[in-house]
This record gives C-alpha cells, sequence and structure tokens, in this order.
C-alpha cells in the first residue's frame, strides 16, 4: 500500500513506450531476416518494382534512418501513401475512413459488456446466467461471424454496402463479437469474482454493522482492478474486430489490416499496428489515471483536518 | 546448552513512501544475549513491537542480525550460508505466527506430517503414515486427517504445524505466538499440545504477549521493551519488579 | 429505569442445530452489560442479532427486539421469526438508519475492520454525519473530527493515515472512535482483547468506558476475561457453550 | 464430475482430434465427380467436397496443421505462467516491476495485430502455424502469468517459502513440488489448454479469411486443407450450394475442441 504509485507509473512508462517501441520492433524484426527488407516485405515475384519499393519507403539506408524517417512522419500524421492495396493513395486516408467503423462496432460491442460488469458487481445478474454465457463464449468467434454474414448475405446479397445493410451487419458483428470468446462471460465472470471476493472482506461486513452501503465501501479498493479488467476487455474486442469485420465485410481498421497483409502492402499494416497501439496505450494511460486518481482520493485529508 | 546467543543486535531501515522521503532506522533489537539449556522453556513476552518476534526469526536465521552471534549446538549459526544450515534444519524447528501461510492449501493434515516424516524423518511410506496418524492423534486430530487446511478451523490448523514440528522430535523449537488469534479457551490446548508433547532433550523458545500462559508453561521469561530484555524471571518462582514487567503481567493491578 | 436494547429470547439456529438458545440481554442508560461465554457459544452472533444483522439460514427462530427509548413497544422482529434469509435481509434494510447512529459496533482485531481505502478523517467524518445533529459547516465538521481524535487519545495528524498504516492499538482506538462519533445510544464492543497485549486491553477498555459514560450510552461489552468483566461490568449475561439452553 | 473421467474424456478429445493427424495423406485423393457433394455416407464416411473428395481427409490434413503448434504454444503458456508464478514467491519488489512491466507492453497489444504482422513478415515458402502459435503463446502469457501470480500471493507468497525452508524442504521441494506441482497446476493446465483452443481457433480463423477471399493461408501450405475450408462448405450452404454436411463435420470438431477444455480444466480443477 506505501509505495502505490509503482503499479501506475510502470503503466504510463509502457504507454509511452508502446506507440514508439512497435515499428521499431516491426523494423528490428525485418533488418534481422535474412535477405533484403524490400524483397521480404514484398517478394519480388509477387510485387515486382523491389527498388522501386525499397526507395519510396527508405527502405535502402539502414534500419535506423527507415525508422527515424518513418515515425518521424507518422508524428505529423503522414503514413506515405499506399504501395498494393490502393496504390497512391495516402494512408492517412484509408485509416481515417476505417477508424469510425472499427470505433462503432467496438463501442456497440462493449456497452453490453459494461451491462454485464455493472451488473454483474451490483448482483442484479444471477449466477445460473455465467453458465450459458460461458457455453456461448467457447463459440469461436469465426463461426458465430459465418452465421452473422450468412444472414446478411441470405437477406441483402452477397455485396451489400446501402446504409440499412452496414446498420445491420454493426450490430450482428458487435453481437458476435460480444458473445464470442468469452468476451461477455469473462466480463461478468471476472467483475463478479473481483466483487465478491472483496465483498467477503471483513471490513465490508463490519462497514453493515455500521450501517454503511457496501458498493461505497469495496469500489475504492477495487476501482484499480476493475478498470483493468475493462481495459483487457477492450483490448479483446479491439483484436477480436479483425476477424469479424472481415467475415462480415465491414471496413473497419481490421479489415484494412487484413487486406494490407493479404497485398504485402507494408505500409498499411505498419500505420494499422501504430494506430493500433496508440490506442492501446491510450487505455494503458486510462488505467493509471484512474489507479492514481483512485489513490490520491483515498489519501485526501477530511476538510479542515490538515497535519 | 542448546542455543547461544551474544550481543545481538537489529536494526531495520523504514523506506517512506516516496524515493526521497528521509529513511528511518528502527532499532527493534538492542544487546540481546541469552542461553537456553535443553529442557527449558523461555517465553520472551512483551507487547507489539518490543522486537521479540524479531530475535525469534534471528535465531533461526530467518532475518540476518545486525551484530551478533547466535550459537545452536555449537555451530556459529550467524556466519553460516544458507547451503550450510539446510541440512541441520531439521533439528531447529519454527512454527510460524500465522499458520495458513506455513500450510500447503492442496495438502490435507495427513498429508503434511507423512511428507515431513518421510523426506526429513527419513521413513519409508509404511512407517511414516503409521507415525503421522500416531502424531495426529497425540493432538487429538486423528480423526482430521483428510481435512484441507481450508476446512480447519485456527485451532486444527495451528495444530497440523505443530504435529508436524513434533514428529520430526526436534532439539530446538522456536514458536512465534503460536496462539495468536486463537478463541482463549484453544489456546491452551495449543499451548498443551506444544509444550506437553515436547521432547525432553529439546528446548523451546515462546514467542507470547500472554503472561498468564507464560507462568504456566514455562520455565523462564524475558520481558522485553522497546528492544532491550528488561527482566530476566525464573518461572514460576519470580515475581516481576519492573514496573511495565508487573503491568504486562497483571494489567489491573494498577 | 427502562432499556434502551431489549432483546429476549433469542434463538437462532442452522439446520443441524440452535446456534443460540433464549439469550436475554438488557442495555441501560449509563450502565455496562458484559456478554460471557466460550467460544462458539454464539457470542457475537447475540450481539449481531441485538443489531438487526442476522445471516445465517434459517436464522431467527424465536425472540423479541426492542428499542424501547427509541421506538418504545415496537417489535422489531414481527415477521422475522421463522422468515428465512429473505425476512432477515428486509430487517437489514429497514434497520439500516439505526446501525452507525442508534446502536454502533466497536469491532474485535480492528486493524482487519477498517477499510483500508479510507483516512481515518474520512472516516471519522462519515460516522460524525451519522449524529442526530450533524455539524452544519465544514469547519464544525473538521472541529468535530479533532474532538473525536482527542477523546480517544490519538494525534490530529492521525486523520490523515489510511487504516493500514496504523498500528495495532491505534487501530483499536481509531475503531472505537468511529463507534463513539455518531453519539449512539448503544454502544457494542466486541471483544475489545482480540489481538492485544494485557496492557493495551486495559488501556483500550478503560477508555470506551470513560467515552461511553462521557456520552451516556449504555454498553454492551463481548468479552471472555473474567477479571475484566468482574472489574468494569455492571449486569453479565453468560452463554452456556455450545448454544443449548 | 469425477476428475478420473474428466482426464477420460479428455484425452478421448485429444485423440479424436488430433491421432488422425498422423495418419493424414500428403494430397488430398484426386478428384473423383461421381462422389460429388456427397452427403454423410458408407464411401466416404463423412461425405465430400465438389469435386468428390472425402472430406475426413480435410479433417486429418487439418489435425496435422493444428496439432503441433498448439501444443506447443500450450506449453509455452505453462512455462511462462510457472515463471511468473514463481517470481511472485520471490518477494522481490524489483522482480515484480519487471513482470509486470512484460506484462504491461506485451499484454497492451491487441493479438491480432500482431499476428497478422508475423504473418506478413515470415517468408511465404515457410509458412506455417508454428510461428503465429508461437506469438500468440508469448501474447498470451501476461495473463497467465498474472494469474499465476494472484495464486501464488494466495498461498503466502515469499512467507509460505520462508516458512517451508525453515521447515527444513529444500529449495527445489518447496518450489517444483509444492508451488508449482500442487498449486499452480491447475491454473497453468488451464490456461495451457486455453491457449491450445485458442490456437486452432485462429488457425480456423486465419484460414477461413483467407479462404473467403480465396487467398493461400498465411497457417498452411497451398496442398494442406485446414478445417476451416469445412467450415466455408459449410458456409456455403447458406447460399444454396449443396455441401451443407462439411459445416457440421467442422462445427463437431470446434465443439470437440471446446469440450476438450472443458475436460481438462475439469480434470485439473485445485482440491
Amino acid at each position: 500500500m506505501k509505495r502505490w504509485w509503482i503499479r501506475p507509473l510502470v503503466r504510463v512508462v509502457a504507454a509511452c513506450l508502446l506507440p514508439v517501441a512497435v515499428p521499431a520492433v516491426i523494423t528490428a524484426f525485418i533488418w534481422a531476416l535474412p535477405g533484403d527488407p524490400a524483397s521480404i516485405i514484398c517478394p519480388p515475384e509477387l510485387c515486382g518494382g523491389t527498388a522501386e519499393l525499397a526507395e519510396a519507403w527508405n527502405l535502402d539506408q539502414g534500419a535506423t534512418h527507415f525508422y527515424t524517417t518513418w515515425m518521424g512522419a507518422a508524428m505529423t500524421g503522414d503514413f506515405g501513401n499506399s504501395w498494393r492495396l490502393q496504390p497512391g493513395v495516402p494512408v492517412g486516408e484509408l485509416l481515417a475512413s476505417s477508424i469510425p467503423w472499427t470505433a462503432a462496432l467496438v463501442v456497440l460491442a462493449f456497452v453490453p459488456l459494461l451491462v454485464g460488469a455493472a451488473g454483474a458487481a451490483a448482483r442484479i445478474i444471477p449466477r445460473q446466467v455465467d453458465a450459458i454465457l460461458q457455453a456461448v463464449g467457447l463459440t469461436p468467434s469465426v463461426v458465430l461471424a459465418l452465421c452473422a454474414a450468412a444472414v446478411v448475405t441470405i437477406t441483402y446479397g452477397a455485396f451489400a454496402f446501402d446504409d440499412e445493410a452496414m446498420r445491420v451487419k454493426l450490430l450482428l458483428g458487435a453481437l458476435c463479437l460480444g458473445l464470442a470468446d468469452q468476451a461477455l462471460s469473462g466480463a461478468v465472470t471476472g467483475v463478479r469474482g473481483l466483487m465478491e471476493e472483496e465483498r467477503k472482506q471483513r471490513y465490508v461486513q463490519i462497514a453493515i454493522l455500521r450501517g454503511e452501503s457496501v458498493l461505497s465501501n469495496t469500489l475504492p479498493n477495487t476501482l484499480g482492478a476493475l478498470a483493468g479488467q475493462m481495459r483487457a476487455r477492450l483490448l479483446h474486442l479491439l483484436s477480436g474486430a479483425v476477424i469479424v469485420e472481415v467475415v462480415i465485410r465491414i471496413d473497419g481498421l481490421g479489415d484494412l489490416l487484413w487486406q494490407g497483409t493479404l497485398s504485402q502492402d507494408f505500409g498499411v499494416v505498419l500505420a494499422a499496428a501504430f494506430g493500433f497501439a496508440l490506442l492501446s496505450a491510450l487505455l494503458l494511460l486510462l488505467q493509471a489515471l484512474v489507479e492514481v486518481a483512485t489513490a490520491l482520493h483515498v489519501r485526501r485529508s477530511p476538510a479542515g483536518v490538515v497535519s | 546448552m542448546i542455543v547461544r546467543i551474544t550481543g545481538l543486535h537489529k536494526t531495520f531501515v523504514q523506506q517512506g513512501p516516496w524515493p526521497w522521503s528521509p529513511k528511518r532506522d528502527i532499532e527493534a533489537v538492542i544487546d540481546y544475549h541469552d542461553e537456553v539449556a535443553a529442557g527449558e522453556v523461555v517465553a520472551l513476552v512483551g507487547q507489539s513491537g518490543s522486537g521479540k518476534t524479531t530475535v525469534s526469526r534471528i535465531v533461526l536465521g530467518l532475518e540476518t542480525a545486525t551484530q551478533g552471534k547466535v550459537e545452536i549446538d555449537g555451530l556459529d549459526w550467524t556466519s553460516m550460508s544458507e547451503a550450510e544450515r539446510f541440512p541441520h534444519r531439521h533439528k531447529y524447528q519454527y512454527v510460524p505466527q500465522d499458520a495458513m501461510s506455513a500450510l500447503d492449501p492442496q495438502q490435507t493434515a495427513l498429508e503434511h506430517v507423512v511428507e515431513t516424516l518421510r523426506v526429513l524423518g527419513g521413513k519409508d511410506a509404511g512407517a511414516a503414515a503409521t507415525g503421522a496418524q500416531d502424531m495426529l492423534e497425540r493432538l487429538g486430530l486423528g480423526h482430521r486427517g483428510h481435512a484441507l487446511p481450508r476446512e480447519m478451523s485456527g485451532g486444527e490448523q495451528r495444530r497440523v504445524t505443530l504435529a508436524r514440528v513434533l514428529a520430526l522430535s526436534p532439539r530446538l523449537i522456536v514458536a512465534d505466538e503460536p496462539t495468536s488469534g486463537l478463541e482463549p479457551d484453544r489456546r491452551e490446548e495449543v499451548l498443551r499440545d506444544l509444550i506437553g508433547n515436547l521432547p525432553e532433550t529439546a528446548a523451546c523458545i515462546l514467542v507470547t504477549h500472554d503472561l498468564a500462559a507464560a507462568k504456566r508453561w514455562c520455565t523462564r521469561a524475558l520481558v522485553m521493551l522497546e528492544g532491550r530484555v528488561i527482566e530476566r524471571l525464573k518461572l514460576p518462582e519470580d515475581e516481576p519488579t519492573h514496573p511495565y514487567a508487573r503491568q504486562l503481567f497483571d494489567p489491573w493491578s494498577m | 429505569m427502562s432499556a434502551l436494547l431489549e432483546l429476549k429470547g433469542l434463538t437462532i439456529a442452522i439446520p443441524e442445530r440452535n446456534l443460540v438458545t433464549d439469550v436475554d440481554i438488557e442495555v441501560h442508560s449509563g450502565r455496562i452489560t458484559a456478554l460471557m461465554g466460550p467460544s462458539g457459544s454464539g457470542k457475537s452472533l447475540s450481539a449481531r442479532a441485538a443489531m438487526c444483522f442476522l445471516d445465517v439460514d434459517p436464522g431467527l427462530k424465536a425472540g423479541t427486539l426492542k428499542y424501547p427509548a427509541l421506538s418504545g413497544d415496537k417489535d422489531w422482529f414481527e415477521g422475522v421469526r421463522d422468515g428465512g434469509p429473505r425476512a432477515q435481509d428486509r430487517l437489514l434494510k429497514e434497520t439500516r438508519h439505526l446501525r452507525g447512529a442508534f446502536v454502533t459496533y466497536a469491532p474485535q482485531a480492528a486493524s482487519s475492520a477498517l477499510n483500508p481505502a479510507r483516512t481515518v478523517g474520512r472516516q471519522l467524518e462519515l460516522a460524525i454525519l451519522r449524529r442526530e445533529s450533524p455539524p452544519a459547516s465544514p469547519a464544525d465538521l473538521a472541529q468535530a473530527v479533532r474532538e473525536c481524535l482527542e477523546d480517544v487519545g490519538l494525534p490530529h495528524t492521525a486523520s490523515a493515515a489510511l487504516a493500514g498504516e496504523l498500528s495495532g492499538g491505534m487501530a483499536q482506538r481509531t475503531a472505537l472512535a468511529v463507534a463513539v462519533a455518531p453519539l449512539p445510544k448503544v454502544l457494542i464492543a466486541d471483544e475489545p482483547e482480540t489481538g492485544l497485549d494485557p496492557v493495551l486491553t486495559r488501556q483500550i477498555i478503560e477508555l470506551m468506558i470513560r467515552v461511553a459514560q462521557s456520552k451516556k450510552c449504555g454498553m454492551l461489552l463481548i468479552s471472555h476475561h473474567e477479571e475484566t468483566v468482574e472489574r468494569v461490568a455492571d449486569d453479565v449475561v453468560r452463554l452456556p457453550p455450545g448454544g443449548h439452553g | 464430475m469425477n476428475r478420473k473421467l474428466a482426464w477420460a474424456l479428455a484425452t478421448l478429445c485429444f485423440a479424436v482430434l488430433f491421432v488422425p493427424g498422423l495418419f493424414a495423406p500428403e494430397h488430398l485423393s484426386p478428384p473423383d465427380m461421381a462422389n460429388a457433394y456427397l452427403g454423410f455416407s458408407s464411401a466416404p464416411p463423412f461425405g465430400a467436397d465438389a469435386s468428390g473428395r472425402p472430406l475426413s481427409e480435410y479433417a486429418m490434413q487439418g489435425a496435422r496443421v493444428v496439432a503441433l503448434p498448439a501444443l506447443l504454444a500450450g506449453l509455452l503458456v505453462v512455462f511462462l505462467g510457472t515463471l511468473g508464478g514463481l517470481l511472485a514467491c520471490t518477494g522481490s519488489q524489483r522482480a515484480e516491476a519487471a513482470a509486470q512491466g512484460f506484462g504491461e507492453v506485451v499484454g497492451a497489444l491487441p493479438r491480432m495485430v500482431v499476428v497478422l504482422v508475423v504473418a506478413l513478415l515470415v517468408p511465404k515458402d515457410a509458412r506455417s502455424l508454428l510461428p503465429i502459435a508461437l506469438t500468440w503463446a508469448v501474447l498470451a502469457a501476461p495473463g497467465a502469468m498474472d494469474e499465476a501470480a494472484a495464486v501464488a500471493s494466495r498461498l503466502g507468497g515469499a512467507r509460505f517459502v520462508e516458512a517451508l525452508r525453515a521447515h527444513g524442504f529444500s529449495r527445489a521441494r518447496i518450489y517444483l513440488i509444492h508451488i508449482v506441482g500442487m498449486n499452480l497446476r491447475p491454473v497453468l493446465m488451464r490456461q495451457g489448454v486455453e491457449t491450445m483452443m485458442q490456437v486452432v481457433f485462429l488457425e480456423i480463423g486465419l484460414s477461413y479469411l483467407a479462404v473467403q477471399d480465396s487467398q493461400p493461408s498465411f497457417t498452411h501450405g497451398d496442398s494442406e486443407k485446414s478445417w476451416a475450408d469445412l467450415l466455408y462448405f459449410g458456409y456455403q450452404a447458406f447460399l444454396d450450394i449443396p455441401s451443407s454436411h462439411g459445416l457440421f463435420l467442422g462445427l463437431a470438431l470446434v465443439g470437440v475442441v471446446a469440450l476438450m477444455s472443458v475436460f481438462v480444466t475439469q480434470a485439473v480443477r485445485a482440491r
């Protein structure tokens, strides 16, 4: 309890490191593999124009030069141009058009998780529901998503991108994302476990004898851990969004990443990975903020009594 | 002579919440010396924070002394490395304050004692099983052999740790408040089990703040206050003279 | 003289047996009633029942609970007897405003009984705000907190400490301060000697009695220490072992 | 559920899923149009695809694709989880901060993103599930390490070690038998088998995406088929192409994988 600041501090450091480290690791990886970087990124038999690629992407002047140039440009929002996916289109534009879809999908999927977590914390959701959620959660997201895709295809045809079809796709996608791979059941059982464990603490029993509410006692002690759980769930959704978006055909960040990978478009993949790292760092910072705020709130002296 | 302790000092450094907070030295034990012979049961008494637990931990090398020397059976315990102590450890046993943290949650009462007898007592499976059952019966746990720690009451957990220690017929037992957290009627049982089953040639150092119990069960008592020994008593005949010690023995006397 | 708290014929059961049978407890203003008994005799259970906190199944079989000074002849156990956990939960909710105001509880082993995420001062503030006429301004509230700390002999600086940073004796003092801060009519003290050495036990019990008498509340002292009880208690209730009448 | 029964069922699931992989043919049988779109039948027992090749060969090849990588990924998670649990028992603040740091950085990466980057960078002629599975295992490790550390600290952490050491037990006995063998095992085995399940599902997911886009899969060579191919046949059944029995076989395999994880969890649960 005494050195309470160590944990949030590690998180903040990790958050600052993450967006810088992800491109660095990818760069290091490319140069560590045997062979010419440009031909690793896009084998000549697939792409052709390896020299052109190397020049366009600064691949010919060593890892450090490539990394610093790319990071420098990325800081100003310039991610270069797409190489193969949509040749010539700035990657930044592709990102900008795809992020809203992913955000909508993840937020939609997160709402039921939040409701479930809150319900579990407030003891509204009975334990019997857990088993059902867990059984559903054993289904891999691809299976649920292909069912959803079938529904969409049968109703709207294989290439439906009008507003109504997209709305249905988003909703079904969010449903798949929320239910598959233990997302919802994990949120419910995780939060329930945390809160029930705290409720068993002796100080809570004594607080009941003092006529205080249970939640006001347990919440400050569990808020940090709860924030951690919610962050893990969001990350989980973000990761799962890739499969759901591709199967149901939603033009989000995940789909962009997938198409970029398929067509060996290095710029798109690097930028998408950077985007995901930024989002993840943001979540880490948020968790650290919650922890620090709780710790400071807990430690503040009552009005007027200053030591 | 089993244990000889000379010139023992222990200083803890207390750190503040921040790296730049001033560090404080806390003198937990100041010039402690004592000799414990076979057959003796020595009580270390004092309030919480008087340094009695620290002394008990240093004796068995669970804490390093800042200064001073502990000899056990002629071995210079303080200057030995952990590897050198290891082959002797089974002869000198420690009973921790928190029984639950010393027990394996996945082992039953019987398995605890059997493992001790097999691994440290060098017995074969059959002998260990009967020996363990005997030991549990002696401590009144004969019917609880298949209970896991979490299924036992506080007193039963405590007695499992005792059974495991006593099964080795040790030369020395150091017990750190073996009755803390127990109901008063259970405390008496635990002390009876511990001291009543002590081998004749063994010595015992008992850390406690219950002086009534010390009077009944111990042959000597050392009263500690703020790291120093303020009074040495032969029990049960000696009456304390130091005002603090008298208050400790009979809180309602003044 | 009418009682502050009148518990009569309390019988609480689990399916196999009775945990307590036919227990009578009365607490009077300015007096100390001691509740004694060996471990497992249901001391804490009876004391909790006196605060309407029953959490065993099937629970309350018989008994009446009256707070004559507060609610006259009203029997709080009406409709709860044989009602099972559901009725007990309802009673717990209905009487929440009484616990921590009319009747308060000073727990044993206070170190683990205080919320680790609250400063002493904050906990005291919450308790003081449960008074019949709580202090109106922040300054008055701060003054009240300081007085509460002084009452139990804690320095003003202690108000900034978290529960985990207190020694055993200080935690027990804090718990006592929190229990008397709402100016209750009945103070229930649960085995103050647990985990404390004899010297500290005496100090705490003396402090309790002094504070309780200065605030003119009745006290129910749960203890197993014969000598202590002999010296301080005005009335003694002894529970038989094993909860049998 | 009885532990022995759970073990037996888990072993059975494992055998049903992966043993056929050992007998998987290198290439699919030649097309036999007479059997095209055949349902469950006596000749190819699980039916046949559009060109009459038996679906059982798909299942066997799919088993071969996932078996080894999934197993190794599970083992890696068990290993890293053990490390996390043991670190928590040393009671050293520095070790804990290091473990947390590793967990924060690695745990903060969205797994699919990293997996796709790895898939992009692995040379095309060495396409395999193995690097992807091991990456996934490293990414899943922080969760396992956290949980193992929580179990270790419930055990008493450094105090538990100290008490047993004072009793006279050797460090090897304390760490290997008591901490890992008796207390961490339920958690680690469950985490390991969950990772195995996730890797299998990951393979299905990645291959499915590739099949859907008519692209080569990142997880296996072109001559091999995956369980995802079965599911894709099934998906086509929704679109009036008569091959729904592929879906049944694929879903059955997915179900057995999930069941295996449930049974193992039951079999190793703590006393």
